[in-house]
């Protein structure tokens, strides 16, 4: 593209009015008579120009003049551009791509061969006036949804042209959130518009003063000349909202401590098995869930390209074998590696500290050096808002996920015959071979367990982190200060541990700055080692003295 | 006595003597290996292969590969044959150094390409002007800086940071701006130098926050949240992003999902290309900014042919191209083509011969090496397209000359470089008319 | 209680109500004992009497939940850890004999030598001929002469028994606690061992712990029998296995 | 004291090489065969600085059993005390041109010297500061940790926290120690140029008395009565409680003595490498050079020093050579040194297979 389309010298501001001088009218038409198309086309056939002219400006008029055109495929072509499914030829005439690959013209809906076709390219600025203009327009669409969003684009938009649809929206609403919504949005329209009278001023204040979330103080915020009254109960509102959101905030940072837990705790698991109740100082557990990582990356490409129809669920794939691939390979190493150290867990230091460089070294030369792409499913994406808390769904899903792994791990210790012999291994090895249990391989399947939970916390990790060679390395240091802190070979310990750390990571972070809260986090783990030389919940008995 | 010192035996003594010969010996032929095969030149390649910059820096290493074997392909360089030699510095500063000097010294490289961060640059720096070698630098970096040793093909704070400053203030009319940077030398100057610039714009001074991170920092809930929050103030509001490679992932993951649109709050990024966006779920990132000197998704024949061989040379058509990438073609072009103004690849002659080559860039253009040894570059900022390309939104009309010493940083306002003769100097200042720093030797 | 007036005045050892529990189990159940100058003392009992643990009490290994642990009249050891204790002069032998395997016994005397502990004196010790001469002694006492060359690691199970014993000789103590000397060695070996701490007893108390009967008559002591973390009963060793509680508790089995 | 063969062949060859490469890189024409380049000199510097700081670990692992995975952290503390030195000299020199501030100060908008940079001009000072400061962290930490009797893997986790949290710390553009470049680009030291192939060859001989001298020192120390105590301590500590020893005291005074010698290390690494920065902190290269020590021999002086110079020649070599592969070489190095040398290369040397110096107790 040249430079003189993009000279950024857009008239903007003028853009804006001219958006609402058109809305108005389309909205006076469509109010007055429920008129279909209007006869008269070229406001159309403008548009069409201007939306196929190639350049971000005239495109951008190019959206204004269709929906002042009322054209009843405005919402079509609008969404379609929105999406980026919208082409136009050198001959100004525009296409809609359909999802099977084939155009339909986009004024007839009908389908055409569109030929050499380039696609409607938008920036920020006409996504901003589409959101807008699509909000108006769909206010009355059938699903409840898009009047959602619908409502809330107008909301944000705040046009006073939007006014008279959205009064006869309300009347029609039965959706009572989507009316909450709906009264919102008039608010603010009333708040923005110039001719609004005061009393209405003063009652849109005190709804979006209910509503009372970061938006609704935003825009009370940027609201500017109101009477006196309305300006103080604007005032009033802000200080009210930021209150409450004084309060919140400290169930937020719960919540992010919580999540920062569950990651150091995820991460960590899979150590205190290794490491707390094998006494291996594994130094390739990083690795591990760097493997877990990979696995979930190739699921997902595998998945991508064999049955896309699931790919939704490849997480829940994932699971099951990033805990497979990372255990057995953690069985591979105490069977060659580990198992001719037992008793010098030192050594065990420096040989997987040494695995650690070649695993990392040759997921390198498998994969690539950069990052891989590891997609978050849909139902894992986004945030929900619980008050005036926002909870990530990726987020609740790790919380969620590591307090499963955790009951599993703990359920797995306890319950099963394996988890018995774990425990009758760790605590006695010679009675319990003398009791006819076979200890190397419990070793084994001890050192893979823990494996295979690393491998696991690969994959939520892959959902919030990079998924690089390095991934390891980043929580293996972490991993250990948990152990050590929770003390070594207990897993309510880890647990506690992991999320005392978090939070209290999370209640410093805001005060002192993410790398000061670290340190501080440090140097206080520091010292508490020195009151309890064995972490919060030292093991007892003689077997800690060696 | 067995505790302290195992006493050597004299067979042992043997042993220790034969291992230290075969290590001189394995020395002794290296070296030699290196003085034999002159009928090639040596082209130096010191970027990380391993480590935690191995992500970004492997690429420039494969891109060197690809440009030397095509240049090879021409039929090499004075008649001679062009040989890479490649290191891995693993991410390692003091390591660069020593590997620098292994390029310049042991394996006698006519050139050097390499370094990613700044730290790496600053490490080897010292050796390059000792030994008087050449070494060109490919990625954006803060400025302040004009060795006469080292050329900077990347992009200076102006040719970045600025214009996309100016364009969301035009285009989105930003009125309050946030400032997130990973917390070393980089972003702090750019940082610095967007501060004064804004604050000369008019912006108030309690409309900028300014927020320090560590590298690969990995848990961007609250800070994502604060800056939701900051931007709540009724003021259009915009991110400026010196955010460092690996923290990025996450941090635009928690973006997505804590759902700050770009409509809303846009990002704009200086350190996030093609590759790094090749690591995200780009959907929900959709409209948020960069700034390069250059974009794959550039539409030009030029582009489309080294996109092509990139693809045939790495035989992964997936495989994307990014703006360093594209500085290593343009510095080692014009490396070529200052060797055969020279007629040679001494580092004196090859120097003089730099200033003013002028090579096509892949944007369309022709970029010139100017006499502060920074190169004149075409701006372009891009918004994030759901498939993790850039749709480009604005170019600057002409091409932009770089300023390596900011004039919005008060101790060096009054500084230009100029390797041309007589001023011969990296660090002129203009007022007490003083070479400061970097005098010729 | 206000005995310690009323006690012996050459009283040395003197344990009062002294009561251990490690998470709910009572290993010492206000255990009381005395212990005189220069006397020889076995203490006998079954597995989890809390034998053990009453010489972690009295060399500072274990805090006493309760209870006095004085050593003569006025010294409180619950109040000092190992190496104050192990410097007033109670030397400990463990069940286990630990000695320091990679060096040579007579290094192993030479560190147990009564002496200056702190690092700035030993940093620039030399051996002096006296230090020698002491060690000989030792080494005569213990009957290692000639093994002074070998490393603790690569002695017998018994010599080992036996360096330890020495070292504690080498420290010198009032008091010698011994655990289990004799504990698997033969015969002959465990008839040296009585006579040896016979020898020791003469210039020195010590009180004994001990499974092996044959032994605990062969010292023919006092004995005293602890059950459940408290004294059972106490007196000659015909007086004790006469005893029916005794007898039910741990000589019936 | 008396040396025997292998610690005169130590002495002899610690001094001895590098004595010979500098000669050889200051006589000799750089055209002849016989000549040594600055790389190798400069090389061969930074050898010995890591021998130092492998020397150190050694004393603290290898004798009193103390595992400390954050030594590196005392050696790149050194190196900043001098790296402060070194950036005063550079003085006018700079970029800015600021004859008072070091640039990265100038750049953050600094007026005047933070008070812990006072002095840092004088180069005496500069080398207490290079013994004291390691000396007097290790010492505070020890004190803490070994009176409330942390050992084992916890006392090595600790000491990994602590070098993480100096990490990050000095990663702080704030802490005025130039963030994450550093220091570099240094001009001179005590007047000489830092970059003239005299100074480095000083330097290399300089670093080789060090080290001799450390040897030397430790190798006093593990043969005194001390060391014997040290190693008790190490093997069977509570043993040495009921001996009436206090065992917090004795690995306090090594611990402490260990650190300074890194210390000393990384002072003399600076000026070689021209470089400090915060990635020194880095806990992975606290566990490398535990690595060296165990690739040398654990609890064998000289090993410690074999290690750490054979380690890192192979890892120059290897990132050469196959640069892409290296790290499966070095991976690899590691892995069977453990399995089959568990007394490192020393090992191979020691005249009686004997047993081993009492590792697996001291694991531990």
């Amino acid at each position: 593209m040249g430079a003189a389309d993009s000279s950024p010298a857009a008239p903007a501001l003028l853009c804006l009015d001219n958006v609402m001088r058109r809305l108005l009218a389309f909205f006076l038409i469509a109010a007055v008579s429920l008129a279909s198309a209007p006869s008269k086309a070229d406001p159309v056939d403008d548009a069409v120009a201007a939306l196929s002219s190639g350049s971000f400006d005239s495109v951008h008029e190019g959206v204004d003049e269709l929906v002042a055109s009322g054209s009843p495929r405005a919402a079509a072509i609008i969404g379609a551009l929105q999406n980026g499914k919208l082409y136009f030829r050198p001959d100004h005439t525009l296409y809609i791509k359909q999802d099977d690959g084939t155009y339909v013209g986009a004024l007839t809906g009908t389908p055409i061969d569109a030929g050499n076709v380039k696609p409607v390219r938008v920036n920020n600025t006409i996504r901003g006036a589409m959101d807008a203009a699509l909000g108006a327009l769909r206010l009355f669409s059938p699903e409840t949804a898009a009047r959602m969003t619908a409502a809330e684009a107008v909301f944000h938009a705040a046009d006073p042209s939007a006014l008279p649809a959205l009064t006869k929206a309300l009347e029609k609403e039965t959706d009572p959130a989507v009316k909450t919504r709906m009264e919102q949005a008039r608010a603010a329209v009333i708040l923005a518009s110039a001719e609004s009278a005061e009393a209405d001023r003063l009652a849109a204040v005190s709804v979006l003063r209910v509503r009372g979330d970061i938006d609704a103080r935003g825009f009370l915020a940027s609201l500017s000349d109101q009477p006196p009254a309305v300006a103080e109960a604007i005032a009033g509102a802000l200080t009210a909202i930021d209150r409450a959101a004084q309060l919140w905030s400290v169930a937020q940072s719960i919540y992010y401590g919580l999540s920062l837990g569950s990651v150091l705790l995820l991460a960590a698991a899979g150590l205190a098995i290794t490491f707390g109740v094998m006494g291996v100082i594994n130094m390739a557990h990083g690795e591990m869930v760097m493997i877990g990582a990979y696995t979930t990356f190739a699921v997902q490409q595998f998945m991508h390209a064999h049955t896309p129809g699931m790919y939704g669920a490849s997480l829940l794939f994932a699971v099951p074998l990033a805990f497979m691939v990372s255990g057995s390979i953690g069985i591979v190493i105490e069977r060659t590696l580990i198992r001719w150290l037992y008793g010098r867990p030192l050594e065990t230091l420096l040989a997987t500290w040494g695995l650690s460089l070649v695993l990392q070294q040759a997921v390198r030369s498998i994969f690539g050096a950069n990052n891989q792409d590891v997609d978050t499913p849909a139902w894992m994406s986004g945030a929900t808002a619980l008050g005036g808390l926002t909870l990530t769904w990726n987020r609740m899903y790790i919380i969620l996920f590591s307090a499963v792994v955790l009951a599993g791990l703990m359920a797995a210790l306890r319950y099963t015959s394996l988890g018995l012999r774990m425990r009758a291994v760790t605590q006695n090895r010679r009675m319990a071979a003398a009791m006819g249990i076979r200890t190397p391989w419990i070793d084994a399947l001890t050192f893979g367990l823990g494996s295979g939970i690393a491998g696991m916390a690969g994959v939520a990790l892959s959902q919030i982190d990079n998924v690089s060679p390095n991934l390891g390395q980043s929580y293996i240091i972490d991993s250990f200060m948990v152990v050590v802190f929770g003390g070594v070979g207990n897993l309510w310990g880890t647990t506690l541990g992991a999320l005392t750390l978090g939070i209290v990571n999370k209640f410093l972070e805001p005060v002192a700055g993410a790398v000061v809260a670290k340190i501080v986090v440090l140097v206080l783990l520091i010292l508490f080692i020195q009151r309890r030389p064995r972490g919060m919940f030292p093991l007892k008995g003689r077997a800690v003295e060696s | 006595m067995a505790i302290t010192e195992p006493t050597i035996s004299r067979r042992g003594l043997a042993r220790l003597g034969a291992a230290a010969a075969t290590i001189a010996a394995v020395g002794a032929v290296k070296t030699a290996a290196a003085a034999e095969t002159s009928g090639t030149i040596k082209v130096g390649i010191l970027h990380s292969l391993s480590g935690t910059m191995a992500i970004s820096e492997t690429t420039l290493k494969d891109v060197m590969l690809m440009l030397i074997e095509q240049q090879n392909a021409k039929g090499g360089l004075l008649g001679k044959k062009l040989e890479a030699v490649v290191v891995d510095p693993a991410s390692n500063w003091p390591l660069f150094a020593e590997k620098a000097r292994q390029l310049i010294s042991v394996d006698k490289c006519a050139a050097t390409f390499g370094c990613w961060t700044s730290v790496s640059r600053k490490s080897v720096l010292p050796v390059f002007e000792e030994l008087n070698s050449i070494l060109f630098y490919p990625v954006q970096y803060e400025g302040q800086e004009c060795s006469r040793n080292v050329f900077y093909t990347g992009a200076a704070p102006n040719q970045q940071a600025i214009p996309a400053v100016d364009y969301l203030m035009k285009e989105n009319k930003v009125k309050r701006w946030v400032l997130a940077g990973t917390d070393y030398v980089y972003p702090r100057t750019t940082n610095q130098i967007l501060e004064a610039y804004l604050i000369a714009k008019g912006v108030a001074k309690d409309d900028i926050m300014i927020n320090y991170t560590p590298f690969g920092h990995s848990d961007w809930q609250n800070i994502v949240a604060s800056i939701k929050k900051f931007g709540s103030a009724g003021k259009k509001t915009a991110v400026v992003s010196t955010i460092n490679g690996d923290a990025n992932v996450p941090f635009y993951k928690e973006l997505g999902n804590q759902g700050l649109k770009a409509t809303d709050i846009p990002v704009v990024a200086f350190s996030v290309g093609e590759e790094e966006l090749a690591g995200i779920d780009t959907k929900p990132l959709l409209g948020h900014l960069a700034a390069w000197n250059y974009f794959q998704s550039v539409d030009t024949p030029i582009n489309k042919t080294f996109i092509d061989a990139w693809h045939a040379y790495t035989k992964k058509p997936t495989r994307t191209t990014n703006d360093p990438m594209e500085a290593h073609f343009i510095g080692f072009n014009m490396w070529v083509k200052a060797v055969e103004a020279a007629g040679t690849t001494d580092s004196n002659a090859v120097i003089d011969a730099m200033l003013g080559v002028s090579v096509p860039n892949l944007s369309g253009g022709y970029s010139a090496m100017m006499p502060n040894h920074h190169i004149t570059k075409p701006v372009l900022i891009g918004e994030i397209q759901a498939d993790g390309q850039f749709n480009i939104v604005s170019q600057t009309p002409g091409l932009v000359v770089a300023q390596e010493w900011s004039p919005y940083v008060a101790d060096t306002k009054d500084l230009i470089g100029d390797w041309r003769a007589p001023l011969h100097c990296g660090a002129f200042n203009v007022k007490t008319g003083h070479c400061t720093a970097g005098k010729k030797a | 209680m206000t005995e310690a007036e009323t006690l012996p005045g050459d009283t040395l050892l003197y344990l009062d109500g002294v009561t251990v529990s490690f998470d709910g189990f009572r290993a010492l159940n206000a255990l009381s004992l005395v212990l005189e100058k220069g006397e020889m003392r076995a203490v006998i009992g079954p597995n989890g009497a809390g034998k053990t643990t009453m010489m972690d009490v009295v060399t500072g290994k274990t805090r006493p939940d309760s209870g006095k642990v004085m050593f003569g009249l006025d010294t409180d050891l619950t109040k000092l850890d190992e190496p104050a204790i192990a410097a007033l002069g109670i030397g400990r032998k463990f069940q286990k004999p630990t000695v320091f395997e990679p060096h040579t016994v007579w290094d192993n005397i030479l560190l147990a030598l009564a002496g200056d502990r702190k690092p700035r004196f030993s940093l620039w010790a030399k051996e002096t001929a006296e230090e020698r001469a002491r060690i000989e002694s030792v080494l005569e006492t213990v009957r290692m002469k000639d093994q002074r060359h070998r490393l603790g690691g690569d002695l017998s199970h018994g010599q080992k028994q036996w360096l330890e014993i020495g070292m504690l000789l080498a420290q010198e103590p009032q008091l010698l606690l011994v655990d289990e000397p004799v504990a698997g060695m033969t015969d002959a070996e465990t008839e040296q061992t009585a006579e040896l701490l016979r020898e020791i007893n003469k210039t020195r108390s010590v009180v004994v712990v001990e499974h092996d009967m044959a032994f605990v008559r062969a010292l023919d002591v006092k004995v005293t029998v602890l059950h459940e973390g408290s004294v059972l009963s106490e007196g000659s060793i015909d007086h004790v296995s006469a005893d029916p509680r005794v007898v039910e508790v741990y000589l019936g089995r | 004291m008396k040396l025997d063969r292998t610690a005169y062949l130590t002495l002899g060859l610690t001094i001895g090489i590098p004595l010979v490469l500098a000669l050889l890189n200051q006589a000799t024409p750089a055209g002849s065969a016989l000549h040594v380049p600055t790389y190798v000199v400069a090389l061969a510097g930074k050898y010995l600085c890591f021998a130092m700081l492998a020397l150190a670990v050694d004393l603290v692992w290898g004798f009193a059993g103390i595992l400390s995975l954050g030594h590196a952290a005392f050696f790149a503390l050194g190196g900043y005390a001098m790296g402060m030195y070194l950036m005063r000299q550079i003085g006018a020199r700079g970029v800015y041109g600021n004859a008072e501030l070091p640039d990265f100060m100038v750049f953050l908008g600094w007026h005047e010297l933070p008070w812990y940079w006072q002095g840092s001009q004088w180069f005496p000072f500069a080398v207490l500061m290079a013994l004291i400061v390691p000396g007097a962290l290790a010492m505070g930490f020890g004190w803490l940790a070994f009176r409330s009797r942390v050992t084992g893997v916890y006392l090595s986790i600790i000491t990994q926290a602590l070098t993480y949290a100096l990490l990050l710390a000095f990663f702080r553009n704030d802490m005025g120690f130039g963030g994450n470049n550093g220091m570099t680009d240094f001009k001179d030291i005590l007047g000489f140029n830092i970059q003239a192939d005299s100074t480095r060859s000083a330097l290399l001989v300089l670093s080789a008395l060090c080290l001799c001298a450390q040897y030397l020192v430790a190798r006093f120390v593990v043969r005194s009565r001390f060391g014997k105590v040290l190693i008790a301590v190490r093997d069977t500590e509570s043993r040495t409680r009921f001996l009436g020893y206090r065992p917090e005291a004795y690995k306090l005074v090594v611990w402490t003595l260990s650190a300074v010698m890194a210390g000393i290390g990384g002072a003399l690494y600076v000026p070689q490498v021209g470089i400090i920065n915060p990635s020194e902190f880095a806990p992975g290269n606290s566990i490398e050079a535990v690595i060296w020590v165990a690739v040398g021999g654990r609890g064998t002086l000289s090993g410690a020093i074999l290690g750490a110079v054979a380690v890192n020649f192979g890892k120059t070599w290897f990132t050469g050579v196959l640069p892409d592969y290296w790290l499966y070489a070095l991976g690899a190095l590691f892995i069977f040194v453990t399995l089959f040398l568990p007394k490192g290369i020393m090992g191979l040397f020691a005249k009686r297979p004997g047993k081993p110096v009492a590792i697996l107790e001291a694991a531990k």
